[in-house]
C-alpha cells in the first residue's frame, strides 16, 4: 500500500505545478505550428495507444502476482507464438502509422518550403527578411523595404515572412515557440525559413543553439502587427539616422551582451550585406571572444575585443 | 589461459601460411589497380561510369585480398572474424555513405552562391 | 561449506582440466577485433575526406587533381602490396620455424615500406613547401589527414617488425612471438587494405 | 605549424601561468577543500595501518576483472557524485537567475555563477556523467559479473583489462584536474561546433574536454575488444551461445557497439585538435572548413553511445527481474533477437540529433523512420519483462524495486522519445528542456539499473549483505526526486525553455524552476540515504550465503561469497540455460568438485598502472602544449608497451592442496584478503 499511496500523492503534486505557467507549445497561432502541434498530440495519442495498458499490465501484475497473494504460479510460461507475433506486429503497426505521419508532416513544416503555406504563398508575394546573428543580437534586415532592426522583427498580419538566415561567428537556432519551425543558423551558410503571421500579438523568439556566454540574453521580440502599423513602423525605422554599412556592421557585431534585448533602427542597409557577411566568414573572417572578455562579460562592463576582421590564418 | 602445451608453429593459424596464395594475391591486386589506373588515365567514361568501374576493381581487389592475403574463410579458426567483417563493412559504408549522401543536399541547402561562380569574394572593401 | 554430494545417475557437474582456451586464435581474434575499430577511424576519415573535397572545400586553394597524381600512387601501391606480400612468404617460413627466412622477409618488408613513406613524405613536404599545407582550406587538411594517418599506421608497423627482429633471435618461436607475427602479418595486410581504399578514393576517383 | 594562442606560451610552462588557479573564486576554493578532506580521509588510515604496500600489490597492480570492476565502479561513484554537484550548481543558479530583478553575487549579474563557470559546470556535468560515471561503473559491473556468469577464470586478456581502467581513470583525473588549474570547455558536452573552435573558445578548456575524452575512449575501445574475446572464447564446456546468460548477451551487443563506435569520437575529436594545435580548417566556418561534419562525425559515435550504456541496464533487469519473479525470462530467444536488433539499428539513426540542421525532408524522412524502428525491440523487451512478471511470485526486494522503477522510466522515457523522433514535433522542441528531461529519463533508467545490480551483485562481490533498510528509503527519495525534477522539466519544455541558460529572462518559468529545486532537495536526501547505506553495510558486514537471494538463476552465484580470486576450483560443467536454477531443480546447487586441479593464474603487474598515469602527463602536456612533457610522456608509453613485451609474463600456478585451503576458508580467497607473493613460473615450467 506505501508504493500505491506515494505514486497517487506525487501524481496530484505533478498536477498541481501543472497548472502555473503558459505553456507556448500547448496554443499554436498559424497554420505552421497548428500541424506541429497536431502532429505531438497525434504521437501522444496513438504511443498511449501502447504505453498506458503496458503499464496498467506491469502494475497490476505487481499486485496479482506478489509473493504471499496465492495467485497462480507458473513457471513454465516462458513462451508463447501468438504473443510473439503480438509483442512485434502491434508495435511495427504503431511505427508504421507514425512513420506515415511523420513523412507528411515534414513536407507540410519544412522550414525551406512549408507545403502547408504553399497556397498562402500563392496568395501574396512573401516578405523577405535577412536574419544575420552576432555574438549574441539578433539583426533583421528588410531589403524590399530598406530598413534594418536589432532584436525586433515586425512582421505584416495575414502575410507569408520568408527568411534568409546566417551567423557571423557559431552556430545558433531560430525558434519562436508558437510560430516558426527551428532552423539551425550557421556561420558562412545561408539557411532558409518560413512561417505565416495569421494573429495579431507579440511572441518572444530565443536562440535555442547554444551560442557563447551572452546566449542567455539572446532574445528578441516578434510582433505581428496590422498592415497599416507594419508601414508606419517601416517608416519610423527608416527615419533612424544612423545607416548600415558593411563597415558600420563589423563594429556592431563584436561580441556585446545586449541586457534587455533593447531595439534599435537602421535606415539604408547594405543591400548585399547579407551576402558580404556569408562571404567575409567563408573566407576565414572571425569575431574572436577573446579569454578575459567570457570571464567578465558577467559585469557587463564589455570593451568590444580589437576588431580583428582578418581570420588568424 | 592455461599454457598451450602444444607447439606454438602447429597452430593452424601459423599452418594457414601458403605462398601460392600471397603471390596470387599479390599479383591479381596489382593488375585489379593497373585496370583501375588506365581507366583513371584515359578518362574516355564520363565519371559516373567511371566512378562505379573503379569502384568494382576496388570491391574485386579488396575480396581478392580478404580471402587471398587473409585467408578469411567459414573454418571455425576464421569464422569469427570473418562474421566480424561482414558485420562491420555495413557499418564503414553506411558511416561515409550516409554522411556524403547527407552532405551533399547540406551543401545545396546552405551554399549562398551557386557552385559555379565561386571565385574569391570581391564585394568586401 | 564443501560438503561433498554424489551427483545422480551420470549428471556431469564440473569439467576438472579443462583444456583452457587456445592463446593464439584469442589474441589474434583480439587483434582483429582492434583493427575493425582502426578501419572504423579511415571510415570517419574518408567520410570527412568525401564531405571536404569540392570547390567549395578547397577555398581557392588547389583541388584534388593537383594535389594526388594516380600514376605515382600506382608506385606506391606496388611498394606496399610488395612489402605485405614479402612479409606473408616470411609467415610461410615461419611454418617450417626458418629464423632466418622469417628475419631476412621482415628486412625486406621494412625496406619495401620505406620506399613508400619515401614517395608519401616526398609528396606531402613539396605540397607543405608550397604552402598547400593543411592549413591552407579544409580540403586539404582532409587530404594531409588522411595520407599522414595511414603512413603513421606504417611507422607503427616498422617498429613492430623491429622490435620482431630483436625478439626472435632472443626468444625463438615461443607463444608470444608466434601471436605477435601473426598479428604483425595481419596489421600490416589491413593496412595495405586500407591503402587500396585511400588509393581508389583519393587518388582515382576524388581526383578524376 | 604552431597556430596563434592568446595569453602567454614558455617553452617550459607552455600555456601553464600563475593565474590558470582560480584561488579568487569561492565556489572552487571551497570545492578543492573538500576534495582535499576527502582525499586525505582516505590517504590517512592507509597511511596509518600501513597499507601502501598492500593497496600497490593487491590493487594498483591487480589484473583481476573482479578488483579491476570493482575499482571501476568506485572511479564511477567518486565521478557520479562530482557529476550530481554540478547538477546541483545548475539547477540552484536557473533557480534564482530568474528574471531582471533576480540578485547577482560573486560577479554574476544574476545569480551565483557567471555565464564562463556556469557553461563549464553544465558541459561538465554531461561529460562527467555520461563518460566518466555511467560507462566507467557499466564496464565494471561487466568485469565482475561477466566472467562469473561464463564459467571463466577471468578475462581473455588480464592485462589489457587493467590498461583500460586506467587510462579511463588517467581520463577522469585530467577532468577532475581542470577544476583547480585552468578552466574546462564552456562549449556543452557535444562540443558545440564553431564554437569549440580557437577563435571562440582561446582557453585550455576544450582541450581539457577533448584530451579527458579521448585517452578514457581508447580505454573503453580496449575493453570492449577484452570483452567481446572473453564471450566468444572463454566460455565454460557446455554453455552454448543458447545457454548463455542475458546479461552476458547484452554486453556482447553493447561491446561490440562500443568497439565500433568510439573510434568515429576518437577520428572527431583529433580532427578538431588538428584545428585547434595546428590550424588546419575542417570544422571552421571559413577557408573551406564544415562544421556540420563536426556535429555528423559526433553523432555518428552520439547515438550508438547512448545504447552503449542503455542495453547494460536491459541487461540487468532480465536478470533480477527473473531472479525476483521465481520464472524464467519470458522470451528468451526475442529478448537476445531484440538485444543485437537495438545494437544493429541504432547505427542508422544519428541525425535525429540534429534534425533542424537543414537536411532536406528526404533525408529528415529517413532518419525519422530508421529512429522509430529502434523503438520497437524496445518496446518488445518492455512487454517481455512484464510477461517475465506475470504468473510469478513477486519479491519486493531493493534491486527488485530499482528494475520496476527503471521499468516505468523506460516507459516515459519511450513516448518522449517516439515523439522526437518526428521532425516536425522536433523543430517545436529541439535543444528545449523537453529533450532534457527526455534523455533524463533515460540516464535515470540506466542510474536505476546501477542501483539496481549493485544491490543484486554486492552479497556476491562482498560477502556481507547491503542494508536493506536504508536501500529502500535511498530507493524512494531518488525515486521521488527524478519524478519531481523531470516531470517538471517536461512541463518547461511546453512552456519553450531552450537548454543551457544562464539567466532566466521569463519570469512565468519560476514555479516549475523551484519545483525542481525542491526535486534536488530530495535528490540530496538520496545522496545522504545511499552513503548511510553504505557505511551501515560496512559497520554491519552480515555475512551472506553463497546464493543470498535463494531463487537467483545464473552461474555467478554458484561460487561463494565473496568470490575467491580464482572464482571457480574447478571449471563447472553447464547443462541447462539457467544453469544454477538447473541444478536448484535437481538438487545439486551444493555440488562441490571431488578433487582440486592446478590452476594457472596471470600474475599483477605494474605497468597498466604506469601507462595511465604517463598518459596523464601526456593528457596535461597537450593541454597546457608543454610541448616537453606531452613528448617524454609518449614516449615512455611506447617504451613501456615495448617493455612489457619482452616480459614472458607467463603467470603462477595454485597446487591442489593451496586451492583445497582455501576452498575450506574462504576468507584467505576474498576480495580484501592478501595473497603472499607469487613467484612466476618459468619457460620451463610452462610447459
Amino acid at each position: 500500500m506505501k508504493i500505491i499511496s506515494a505514486l497517487t500523492w506525487l501524481l496530484v503534486l505533478g498536477l498541481a505545478s501543472c497548472a502555473s505557467g503558459d505553456y507556448r507549445l500547448f496554443h499554436p497561432v498559424n497554420l505552421v505550428a497548428g500541424v506541429e502541434w497536431w502532429s505531438t498530440l497525434f504521437e501522444v495519442g496513438i504511443m498511449s495507444l501502447i504505453i498506458v495498458p503496458v503499464a496498467l499490465l506491469i502494475v497490476w501484475c505487481l499486485w496479482r502476482y506478489r509473493k504471499g497473494a496465492g495467485a497462480a504460479y507458473d513457471p513454465e510460461f516462458t513462451h508463447s507464438l501468438v504473443l510473439e507475433i503480438l509483442v512485434w506486429g502491434v508495435p511495427l503497426i504503431i511505427v508504421a502509422i507514425c512513420g506515415f505521419v511523420s513523412i507528411r508532416t515534414i513536407h507540410a513544416v519544412d522550414p525551406y518550403s512549408p507545403g502547408v503555406l504553399a497556397k498562402a504563398e500563392a496568395a501574396a508575394a512573401p516578405i523577405d527578411i535577412d536574419v544575420v546573428t552576432t555574438d549574441w543580437q539578433w539583426l533583421f534586415i528588410y531589403p524590399a523595404q530598406h530598413v534594418a532592426s536589432i532584436d525586433e522583427m515586425v512582421v505584416p498580419q495575414g502575410r507569408v515572412v520568408h527568411l534568409r538566415l546566417t551567423s557571423t561567428s557559431v552556430t545558433n537556432d531560430f525558434y519562436i515557440p508558437q510560430i516558426a519551425p527551428m532552423i539551425d543558423i550557421m556561420p558562412g551558410m545561408r539557411t532558409e525559413d518560413a512561417f505565416d503571421a495569421a494573429k495579431l500579438g507579440v511572441f518572444t523568439g530565443f536562440s535555442a543553439d547554444f551560442s557563447g556566454a551572452g546566449f542567455s540574453w539572446m532574445q528578441f521580440a516578434t510582433r505581428i502587427v496590422p498592415p497599416a502599423d507594419f508601414s508606419s513602423w517601416v517608416a519610423r525605422a527608416a527615419a533612424s539616422p544612423n545607416a548600415l554599412s558593411y563597415g558600420a556592421f563589423t563594429k556592431l557585431a563584436q561580441p556585446t551582451v545586449n541586457e534587455g534585448a533593447k531595439i534599435s533602427y537602421f535606415s539604408a542597409p547594405d543591400p548585399q550585406l547579407f551576402d558580404k557577411v556569408v562571404m567575409a566568414a567563408d573566407s576565414g573572417v572571425v569575431y574572436p571572444v577573446s579569454n578575459e572578455l567570457t570571464r567578465s562579460v558577467a559585469n557587463l562592463e564589455i570593451g568590444p575585443a580589437k576588431p580583428t576582421g582578418a581570420a588568424t590564418k | 589461459m592455461s599454457a598451450p602445451h602444444s607447439d606454438p608453429l602447429a597452430h593452424p593459424e601459423v599452418q594457414q601460411g601458403n605462398a601460392l596464395r600471397y603471390i596470387s594475391g599479390f599479383i591479381t591486386t596489382l593488375l585489379l589497380m593497373f585496370a583501375a589506373l588506365m581507366l583513371t588515365i584515359r578518362q574516355h567514361l564520363p565519371y559516373v561510369s567511371y566512378a562505379e568501374a573503379v569502384t568494382g576493381l576496388a570491391v574485386l581487389s579488396l575480396v581478392t585480398q580478404a580471402t587471398l592475403f587473409f585467408g578469411l574463410d567459414i573454418s571455425r579458426a576464421h569464422i569469427w572474424k570473418s562474421l566480424s567483417l561482414l558485420l562491420t563493412i555495413p557499418l564503414f559504408i553506411i558511416s561515409v555513405g550516409l554522411t556524403v549522401w547527407m552532405f551533399q543536399s547540406l551543401a545545396t541547402r546552405t551554399m549562398l552562391m551557386p557552385a559555379g561562380m565561386l571565385q574569391q569574394p570581391t564585394l568586401l572593401q | 561449506m564443501a560438503t561433498q554430494t554424489p551427483p545422480s545417475e551420470g549428471v556431469v557437474l564440473f569439467h576438472p582440466h579443462f583444456a583452457g582456451h587456445d592463446q593464439i586464435s584469442a589474441r589474434t581474434l583480439g587483434f582483429w577485433l582492434y583493427m575493425l575499430s582502426d578501419a572504423l577511424i579511415f571510415a570517419a576519415l574518408f567520410a570527412a575526406y568525401g564531405v571536404l573535397n569540392n570547390p567549395m572545400g578547397a577555398a581557392g586553394g588547389p583541388i584534388a587533381t593537383q594535389v594526388a597524381d594516380p600514376v605515382e600512387g600506382f608506385w606506391q601501391t606496388c611498394a606496399v602490396l610488395g612489402s605485405v606480400a614479402t612479409y606473408s612468404l616470411g609467415t610461410v617460413a615461419l611454418k617450417s620455424g626458418n629464423k632466418g627466412g622469417v628475419m631476412f622477409s621482415i628486412v625486406l618488408a621494412i625496406l619495401l615500406a620505406f620506399i613508400f613513406l619515401g614517395f608519401e613524405a616526398h609528396d606531402l613536404l613539396d605540397l607543405l613547401a608550397k604552402g598547400d599545407g593543411p592549413t591552407r582550406s579544409g580540403f586539404l587538411s582532409a587530404f594531409f589527414v588522411l595520407v599522414a594517418t595511414h603512413g603513421l599506421h606504417m611507422l607503427f608497423g616498422i617498429i613492430w617488425m623491429l622490435v620482431m627482429l630483436v625478439q626472435i633471435p632472443l626468444f625463438g618461436f615461443n607463444a608470444n612471438v608466434v601471436a605477435r607475427l601473426l598479428n604483425l602479418r595481419m596489421f600490416w595486410q589491413f593496412q595495405a587494405t586500407i591503402w587500396v581504399i585511400l588509393y581508389v578514393y583519393v587518388y582515382m576517383i576524388g581526383a578524376f | 605549424m604552431q597556430v596563434a594562442i592568446e595569453g602567454p606560451w614558455s617553452p617550459l610552462f607552455g600555456r601553464l601561468t600563475l593565474d590558470a588557479i582560480p584561488y579568487d573564486n569561492p565556489i572552487i576554493i571551497g570545492t578543492f577543500a573538500f576534495a582535499a578532506l576527502a582525499g586525505l580521509a582516505v590517504a590517512v588510515p592507509v597511511l596509518y595501518y600501513n597499507k601502501l604496500g598492500y593497496l600497490w600489490r593487491e590493487w594498483l597492480t591487480s589484473v583481476d576483472h573482479k578488483k579491476i570492476g570493482v575499482m571501476y565502479i568506485i572511479l564511477g561513484l567518486v565521478m557520479l557524485f562530482r557529476g550530481f554537484a554540478d547538477g546541483m550548481l545548475i539547477r540552484t543558479q536557473q533557480a534564482i537567475a530568474v528574471g531582471p530583478t533576480s540578485p547577482g553575487v560573486l560577479g554574476a549579474q544574476h545569480g551565483f555563477l557567471p555565464p564562463f563557470h556556469y557553461d563549464q559546470v553544465y558541459s561538465a556535468h554531461g561529460t562527467i556523467m555520461i563518460l566518466f560515471a555511467a560507462t566507467p561503473i557499466l564496464t565494471g559491473l561487466t568485469n565482475v559479473v561477466v566472467p562469473l556468469q561464463i564459467g571463466a577464470r577471468d578475462m581473455a586478456f588480464p592485462y589489457m583489462n587493467a590498461l583500460s581502467l586506467w587510462l579511463t581513470t588517467a581520463g577522469a583525473i585530467l577532468v577532475m584536474l581542470s577544476l583547480f588549474i585552468g578552466d574546462f570547455s564552456a562549449a556543452g558536452w557535444v562540443g558545440l561546433i564553431p564554437l569549440t573552435e580557437l577563435p571562440y573558445s582561446p582557453g585550455v578548456g576544450v582541450d581539457y574536454w577533448m584530451w579527458a575524452i579521448q585517452i578514457s575512449s581508447i580505454g573503453t575501445t580496449l575493453n570492449a575488444i577484452n570483452m567481446i574475446v572473453t564471450i566468444i572464447s572463454m566460455r565454460a564446456p557446455g554453455m552454448g551461445w543458447f545457454r548463455l546468460p542475458v546479461f552476458t548477451w547484452t554486453t556482447l551487443s553493447t561491446n561490440i557497439i562500443g568497439l565500433t563506435a568510439f573510434p568515429v569520437l576518437g577520428a572527431a575529436l583529433a580532427l578538431l585538435g588538428a584545428d585547434r594545435y595546428f590550424g588546419a580548417h575542417f570544422f571552421t566556418a571559413g577557408n573551406g572548413g564544415n562544421l556540420m561534419l563536426y556535429t555528423n562525425l559526433f553523432w555518428i559515435w552520439g547515438h550508438p553511445e547512448v545504447y552503449f550504456l542503455v542495453l547494460p541496464a536491459f541487461g540487468i533487469f532480465s536478470e533480477i527481474i527473473p531472479t525476483f519473479s521465481e520464472k524464467p525470462l519470458f522470451g528468451y530467444t526475442t529478448m537476445v533477437a531484440a538485444t543485437f536488433a537495438i545494437a544493429g539499428i541504432s547505427w542508422t539513426v544519428w541525425l535525429h540529433h540534429f534534425f533542424t540542421m537543414a537536411a532536406g525532408p528526404d533525408i529528415n524522412g529517413f532518419f525519422s523512420l530508421a529512429t522509430m524502428l529502434v523503438g520497437i525491440p524496445t518496446g518488445v523487451k518492455v512487454f517481455n519483462w512484464a510477461f517475465t512478471l506475470y504468473r510469478g511470485r513477486l519479491t519486493f526486494s531493493v534491486p527488485m524495486l530499482w528494475s520496476l522503477a527503471g521499468l516505468f522510466l523506460l516507459l516515459l522515457g519511450g513516448i518522449t522519445g517516439m515523439m522526437l523522433a518526428i521532425p516536425s514535433v522536433n523543430y517545436t522542441v529541439h535543444d528545449s528542456v523537453f529533450v532534457i528531461a527526455h534523455f533524463h529519463c533515460m540516464v535515470l533508467l540506466i542510474g536505476a539499473a546501477i542501483f539496481a545490480a549493485v544491490a543484486y551483485w554486492w552479497p556476491k562481490v562482498f560477502g556481507f549483505v547491503l542494508d536493506e533498510r536504508n536501500g529502500l528509503r535511498f530507493f524512494w527519495s531518488f525515486i521521488l526526486a527524478t519524478a519531481v525534477v523531470f516531470l517538471a522539466m517536461f512541463a518547461l519544455g511546453f512552456e519553450g525553455e531552450t537548454r543551457r541558460l544562464d539567466y532566466i529572462y521569463d519570469p512565468a518559468w519560476r514555479p516549475m524552476l523551484l519545483t525542481e529545486e525542491t526535486g534536488m532537495g530530495i535528490y540530496c536526501l538520496s545522496i545522504f540515504f545511499f552513503v548511510r547505506m553504505i557505511y551501515v553495510s560496512l559497520r554491519d558486514r552480515i555475512p551472506v550465503p553463497a546464493d543470498p537471494w535463494a531463487t537467483s538463476r545464473t552461474l555467478e552465484f554458484l561460487t561463494a561469497s565473496p568470490v575467491p580470486f580464482y572464482n571457480f576450483a574447478v571449471t563447472p560443467q553447464v547443462n541447462a540455460r539457467d544453469e544454477l536454477a538447473w541444478r536448484r531443480a535437481h538438487g545439486l546447487e551444493r555440488a562441490q568438485p571431488q578433487a582440486f586441479e592446478v590452476i594457472h593464474m596471470p600474475s599483477n603487474t605494474g605497468i597498466p598502472f604506469i601507462i595511465g598515469m604517463l598518459s596523464l602527463g601526456f593528457g596535461f602536456g597537450m593541454i597546457w602544449r608543454i610541448w616537453w612533457l606531452a613528448g617524454f610522456s609518449l614516449l615512455g608509453i611506447i617504451l613501456a608497451v615495448i617493455i612489457r613485451s619482452f616480459d614472458k609474463n607467463l603467470g603462477y600456478e595454485l597446487q591442489p592442496e593451496e586451492v583445497a585451503a582455501m576452498e575450506h576458508n574462504l576468507a584467505t580467497a576474498g576480495m580484501f584478503a592478501e595473497q603472499p607473493a607469487r613467484i612466476q613460473l618459468t619457460e620451463a615450467e610452462a610447459h
